[in-house]
């Protein structure tokens, strides 16, 4: 029985102080056709040596490919003590901090988290976590909709720009919500930039503003959001917040700025780790708050006066206003935020904008190589910021399995999302990518792209 | 030495070990695009921040360091080996958007939880991406959803859900549009089956129940509760966070529930992380399979692979950019196979027999049930009520003097309906020695409130803080730091 | 300046508070004709994430074969959770414990830690560590040599069946002093166990008794002790501390017990690591504890009456009694001990017996194996632990060789320590082996063993 | 919640998930060989041995949770980064007799670090072996006898070593077999050279110094007594304990050494854990080299091997089973390539503009500098001399006091000849903010040691345990728990 700590003298004196027999005595209220579990189907039991063993099996098969991929998960250098800290028991084992006293490191924490977050979006306020940058990205356009209480329906604009999986996302949470409507709106095929052009009608709740976009691509957000703005809806800005320590912040957007900042905290901290757990992070102007789902925490100060942390505006969750909070979510990402906060303290002002200015050299570095081989073309004219759309003449999903024979994980296939996009790559390249990972991308590339055509049957 | 770390941060510090090297200023970034100011972070050296940190999280309880009978929460010990081998590089490395072939041991492990979750719950169709419990609720509840609308069956815009209920039932079925129905409690802690008979109807879309409750008794009634719901052409969702008191013995699949969502972070014993991460899978019966959200992981003979929206046209879609708390399902799946079968069985009969035995020591010691005449389930509730008449303490009180003894406080005012209620649940990994030290603390600080009762109204008095004042914090809001105002170092 | 935390400003200031104007003026008083340091020889510096790469590819050079290598370190499961606690800041980044009231952490875990070990030993104290097994097997004979005071040149018996690698360190440490004498003795070719016979003479200060020997095989302890108890000297147990679960333990040795025992304690929760960090246990009687060496914490109470540790017994080590102190160790091993004692206390008495008994059982299955295959040959008759000597045909060491290829390490080759023990391997198989790995190996090992002997120059 | 993890172990509990699986009782070995006793190890479930070391962990001062100015340990900070990548399991389950050719990837590292080692030193050969700095002493002393012995230079029977020494220091040399000449320090701090002069001769074999000594100042002479002890055949040890301080200026070979340790847990900055490991490794000059201790890494052109005895004939042998504190060396070595040059320099520049700083700021306060009149090293010594005699508080009652503010003490009552002394070692990675906080703090005990001296005495106040008996522990000698007793729970 791994785990459990009775002794047989013990399981056998608590019987007795409780009153019963048996431990069936236990169960007795629970009708006994319903006592049926039949668990024979289960594997069998392993031990942490024999556990160990498997998993290092099974981690071994998803191996160290060299990466490429981006997309909305980004590899980045971590440093050591990030995850030697966040790991600790007083952290790791901890619950929600309901017990604001028996709490004050994870509050404090958060309060810190609260201060970085808000500080890279240059927007007032932020709130402890959502679960992860696509569903942060339905929370605050449902946000937005509350914002908007008097309008009966809501019309968001949500840019093909935008990750095709958040809009997935999006798509099933929002959707649950009559009121809502979605409308997509296209993108420049040239400049790989939303364009506002195509856009009829007068009154939008919201318009989503990604930077950079999913290709990478530098969006004009002073315009996207004035343009919103002067349509009276809210400007929700989605970013890579470590993109946000170099590039404009949405608070600075425009002549009023974006209202709302969400996205994915992944690349403050996070490892890759098969897609999760990450996080979701929300930041909004002060007057917004009420409106905000998920913990915030706030500073106070105990009956001595002294500075304390509590959870704080609970009248907007779920346990307080139930069927009237501003969202269901409860148990959030804590720990990731744990970690990112220890990443964002390590890295500093300077540390975020060296890495992502790094990561942006890098793809430009690439982007250089690349532009000279025939057969690759670059397809976007707009200023980038780590990733990059190449159009080759083969079959993407052909060439990605070819290079990972060489051990590269090439980049992103777009056919799937967007069919106007045939043959096109999505490319990252962070700081973790040296020079020399960088020209053997390009000459495995170049090889693969001068054989022959292959069909997939080949493969 | 508890100042935040901006009060530590000085312009022009960096860990220097962590910069990233060889950048110069070049880009090819237009100046109207860039950041120009610096960002309200830290400039702290790595060992202020290592010390920094380290000191924080000495400021929090956990399992690690004290007894947390958090009622709901099922706060057990969490392997370490489990959080270690989630580690491993070839987890972490691994991107998301990985090929399948080159993501066959993530895979093999997403699959497999699938299968023991289908055994221990009785059910036929899992998936992994809810990344808490809410967000299972949700899932459940749109799939609920869907499948009367597939049915053509619309009209139904009702959820009933218990006044016990935990806040995420009532607000989920809300953001899936529907009307909450509330139902009341009867005396022995069941749902009043009478009124259930008379709420349930035609717009009844289904109901949202956890068994045993969290008022931690089992519900007798849900085989009729089952047979109600359902003759009215309803659904019922089992909300999982109770699971840990009949894992291995009753599965919600056999007491009639058609979906249900299991909390990884509490019966399978990934750690709570202050928070978070959780997991939320949602598992279901035979007609709600074909809206289950994607992506799931399917078998062939070559090997697993992802289904998405293209192999499940019904799905609810999708509810996270990729496959949810990735780690927390490895972890899971770890948690599971150290278990084995004996293991899982014995979780339920443990976490009974502990919260039965406190409940019985703490009666005994003449503290008072909610519901005395019932057998607790894996937690228990006890109401102050009668403390709080003649002696002026409340459930608050008493929470707060357990911290000062090293000892996490119990659920405070949940369940609602059970006045100055503390839900204590234990969890089958603590020992009969820790209950019997737990069980000493409370007699002991019952005598303090009578013999001295400004003990308890002050408590606490041994932590980093004492009490803190939260109307001020609501009123008064300071959310972020600002390096203007003075803080207190 | 990595780790540094000054700002120029900073330096600036304090320059300024001490009264002078640059940093070479602090070290003025140095003749400057020595301040000629010159670095720039250094390999350059890496930051934590070219580092990490580095260390990476590093690692992956020593790579994951099979180990079937014991000869002193052994490859046990470690529950996870032994270095993650151990790893705490608070354990891994203290010092010695010289402020009691600030360590009572480490010094309550020392305690804890001796009584385990002369629980384990049935002996009645232990030290706190010394560096590893074979510099306890050192200091171990010095103790005795001190304990017969009177004597003024004194003769120590060392068999053979001692690990070679103890004896050159033993002869390096105990040979600095000229008035002990150090007498091999040799071991039974049959048996492989130590022979009394050849030895003349009588009165000797210490016999040193392995369990079990470096051949794996299990001593008569009983015998060897009371021999030299009827010689009047001491006996000194240098023993496998795992195998001490399963085996009778030196303080129940004979008529009278051992009196002093020592070894490596690598076995209980240490990693291989390349060697060390290790640590070196010593246990003895109650009225040899002042000859101890090393730190030792006793119970106290504090100044409330209240349970608390302290290092005890200082007046025996340098920094107070100097020249004349029992040894000059300082420094020891604390954190392997932190180790050793999470990893005792997780597997218990029964987890400890139960990993002696499966590598006992494994070996004996492989040994199995091997008397099967012909061109194989089981050397000693004696009863083993976990280890075991085959004799091949083949030089070993080319054996050893081709069976790397096959990502087995096959084992110890004995000829060179033992020239009488040509072609000879020792073969180590723990719990972490399973069946199919012991099958792996044997079927390996026939392969290579019924190919034509090549020369060295081919392999 | 502080009793031994004996007081909790309860007969036939376990950590299930770690014990071997499928072991019968079947063996091979005669049952007069066997254990009949079950040992006195505890029995006690994975979550109580997390959360017993977990809670014992923090009662610890360490250098991640508190400023730590330990004199002599050099307390600096430790990197994580290189602790986590020491745990590659490359290494960690790498056996140190396996092939060379499957250990390239550590003996990279450790050729790299001699090479960087006497790069700093300015020494010609290097041995990683030693596992602390006492037995790096102790393989330099055995060097030097064996260089002796071996031109027949034999009657030379004596070390020198100065008053201010570490025990070590004349504890090794007796552990070698030399008569230990204790040599007075000047009013200056440095070695009386004109008894120096006296006590060299033909029977002097060496003489072992650290500069700067233990009492935080450079001594000037070192030419002079370099020049003194050679002249009359004597060779010159380096106790590398205070490398720190020099690191980058000066080198011990410059200084003419001939053999020096260092401390790898000191001045490279690999985690002390508590009591060790440590690592000594010893350099030497051209003239030593032969002697060296095995093993060593050497280099040719197929890769790296292992140097030993057949290599080595001369070498003094062997003072680990294996490769010394292997992991320890990884360390070193890391610290060393994230340092690379320009680290390198920075350390004995900022260690020692901390230490002045302090110094100057503790004098102004009032305090009394052992050597008023030298500048700092990398520490440097206050006496409390005056405080002792006119405010009856001594070292160690501010040491204590200390504690309570969140200080580690100093090294209290060393060197030896300073009476009532606090030898004072910031190192450089502190940050001037942690000084004045410690200044401040300093002159604050100062008042209170006028104001209210009970304070002191009974300090420390706010630590686990109040002052701890040391009188009784080594009287009635308790140094293993006894079932029988009662403990204190
Ligand atoms: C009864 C109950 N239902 C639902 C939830 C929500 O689960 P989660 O916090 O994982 O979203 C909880 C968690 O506290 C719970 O206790
Ligand atoms: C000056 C000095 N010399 C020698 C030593 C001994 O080094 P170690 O503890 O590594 O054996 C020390 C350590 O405290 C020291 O400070």
């Amino acid at each position: 029985m791994p785990f459990i700590p009775h002794t047989k003298e013990d399981t056998k004196a608590m019987l007795e102080t409780i009153g019963v027999s048996s431990m069936a005595d236990l169960f007795k209220e629970i009708p006994s056709a319903l006592q049926t579990a039949n668990l024979s189907n289960l594997a069998p039991q392993l031990n942490e040596s024999e556990l160990s063993r498997l998993m290092h099996e099974r981690a071994n098969l998803d191996n160290h490919l060299t990466c490429f991929i981006g997309a909305g998960a980004y590899q980045h250098h971590i440093p050591a003590a990030v995850w030697e800290v966040t790991s600790r028991g007083e952290f790791l084992t901890a619950y929600t901090p309901y017990q604001a006293e028996a709490s004050q490191g994870t509050l404090q924490l958060l309060y810190e988290f609260q201060t970085m977050m808000a500080g890279l979006m240059a927007l007032d306020v932020s709130n402890a976590s959502l679960y992860d940058g696509a569903s942060a990205l339905a929370e605050a356009i449902l946000m937005a909709a509350r914002h908007e209480r008097k309008a009966e329906t809501h019309k968001v604009l949500l840019p093909r720009t935008i990750h095709p999986l958040y809009r997935e996302v999006v798509k099933a949470i929002v959707g649950q919500h009559d009121h809502i409507e979605l409308i997509e709106i296209d993108f420049d095929l040239k400049t790989g930039q939303t364009t506002l052009e195509k856009i009829s009608g007068d009154r939008f709740t919201a318009l989503v503003i990604p930077q950079p976009n999913f290709f990478g691509v530098l969006e004009d957000t002073d315009e996207l959001t004035d343009w919103i703005h002067k349509k009276n809806g809210l400007a929700i800005a989605v970013v890579n917040p470590l993109a946000m320590s170099l590039l404009k912040p949405p608070g600075l957007w425009g002549e009023k700025g974006a209202d709302i900042a969400c996205g994915e905290g992944q690349p403050l901290g996070i490892p890759l780790a098969a897609g999760g757990p990450y996080y979701g992070f929300l930041c909004c102007r002060q007057d917004l708050v009420r409106q905000m789902p998920g913990r915030i925490v706030g500073r106070t100060v105990d009956a001595e006066g002294k500075q304390g942390f509590v959870l704080t505006l609970q009248a907007r969750e779920q346990h307080i206003r139930r069927a009237k909070a501003n969202s269901n979510i409860c148990t959030n990402q804590g720990l990731l935020v744990t970690a990112s906060t220890i990443y964002m303290s390590l890295m500093g002002p300077e540390g975020l904008r060296l890495t992502a200015l790094a990561s942006h050299q890098n793809t430009v570095f690439l982007q250089e190589k690349l532009s000279k081989l025939s057969g690759v073309n670059i397809i976007f004219n707009s200023p980038l910021f780590h990733e990059l759309v190449i159009k080759i003449k083969q079959p993407v999903d052909e060439v990605i399995q070819k290079l990972a024979k060489f051990k590269i994980q090439a980049g992103f296939a777009l056919q799937k999302y967007y069919p106007e996009l045939g043959n096109c790559l999505l490319i990252c390249v962070t700081e973790t990518k040296t020079k020399e990972d960088i020209e053997f991308f390009t000459k495995k590339l170049k090889e693969v792209i001068d054989q022959p055509v292959t069909t997939r049957a080949e493969t | 030495m508890s100042g935040t770390i901006f009060d530590i941060s000085k312009s022009g510090r960096s860990a220097k070990a962590q910069m990233p090297k060889g950048v110069n200023e070049k880009h090819n970034i237009p100046k109207n695009y860039l950041r120009k100011d610096k960002p309200l972070l830290p400039e702290v050296s790595e060992l202020q921040v290592v010390r920094h940190y380290t000191n924080l999280s000495r400021k929090n309880f956990s399992i690690d360091t004290q007894f947390y009978p958090l009622g709901s929460c099922t706060m057990k010990y969490n392997p370490r080996g489990v959080h270690r081998l989630a580690f491993l590089e070839g987890f972490l490395n691994h991107h998301p958007l990985s090929l399948d072939e080159n993501s066959q041991g993530f895979m093999a492990c997403a699959y497999e939880l699938q299968e023991i979750l289908k055994v221990v719950t009785g059910m036929r169709g899992v998936s992994l991406t809810p990344m808490a419990g809410a967000q299972g609720e949700f899932a459940g509840v749109a799939m609920i959803r869907a499948y009367h609308e597939l049915r053509g069956d619309t009209l139904r815009d009702e959820i009933i859900v218990p006044d016990a209920a935990h806040g995420t039932n009532p607000a989920t079925a809300a953001q899936c549009g529907y009307k909450v129905i509330e139902i009341p409690t009867g005396p022995d802690g069941n749902v009043d089956i009478e009124a259930l008979r008379k709420i349930a109807g035609p717009k009844t879309a289904g109901i949202m129940l956890t068994n045993p409750s969290t008022l931690g008794v089992f519900d007798q009634n849900i085989q009729e509760i089952a047979k109600t719901i359902h003759s009215v052409g309803g659904l019922l969702y089992y909300d999982g966070a109770n699971l840990n008191a009949i894992l291995g013995k009753v599965r919600p699949g056999d007491m009639g529930f058609d979906v249900m969502h299991i909390n990884l972070h509490k019966t399978f014993a990934t750690p709570h992380g202050g928070g978070g991460p959780g997991g939320g899978p949602v598992a279901v019966s035979e007609r709600l399979v074909p809206f289950l959200p994607t992506p799931i992981v399917g078998k062939t003979e070559t090997g697993f692979r992802w289904l998405t929206k293209e192999q499940c046209p019904q799905s609810i879609g999708r509810l996270s950019a990729f496959m949810g708390n990735a780690g927390i399902i490895l972890r899971a799946y770890m948690y599971a196979r150290l278990l084995g079968q004996e293991g899982m069985i014995r979780i339920a009969e443990y976490a009974t027999l502990n919260a039965n035995y406190l409940l019985t020591k703490l009666r005994k010691a003449g503290f008072t049930p909610a519901y005395p005449k019932r057998l607790a389930s894996h937690e228990f509730i006890i109401t102050l009520k009668n403390e709080a008449r003649d002696l002026h303490i409340n459930a608050l009180d008493v929470a707060k003097r357990l911290l000062d003894y090293g000892f996490h406080a119990p659920t405070m005012y949940f369940p609602l309906l059970v006045p100055e209620c503390l839900l204590i649940e234990p969890t089958e990994t603590e020992s009969k020695e820790v209950l019997d030290a737990f069980a000493d603390t409370m007699i002991k600080i019952l005598e303090e409130a009578k013999t001295n009762p400004e003990l308890l109204k002050n408590a606490p008095h041994h932590l980093p803080v004492r009490r803190l004042d939260e109307v001020k914090a609501a009123r008064e809001l300071d959310l972020v730091y600002n390096p203007q105002l003075p803080s207190d170092v």
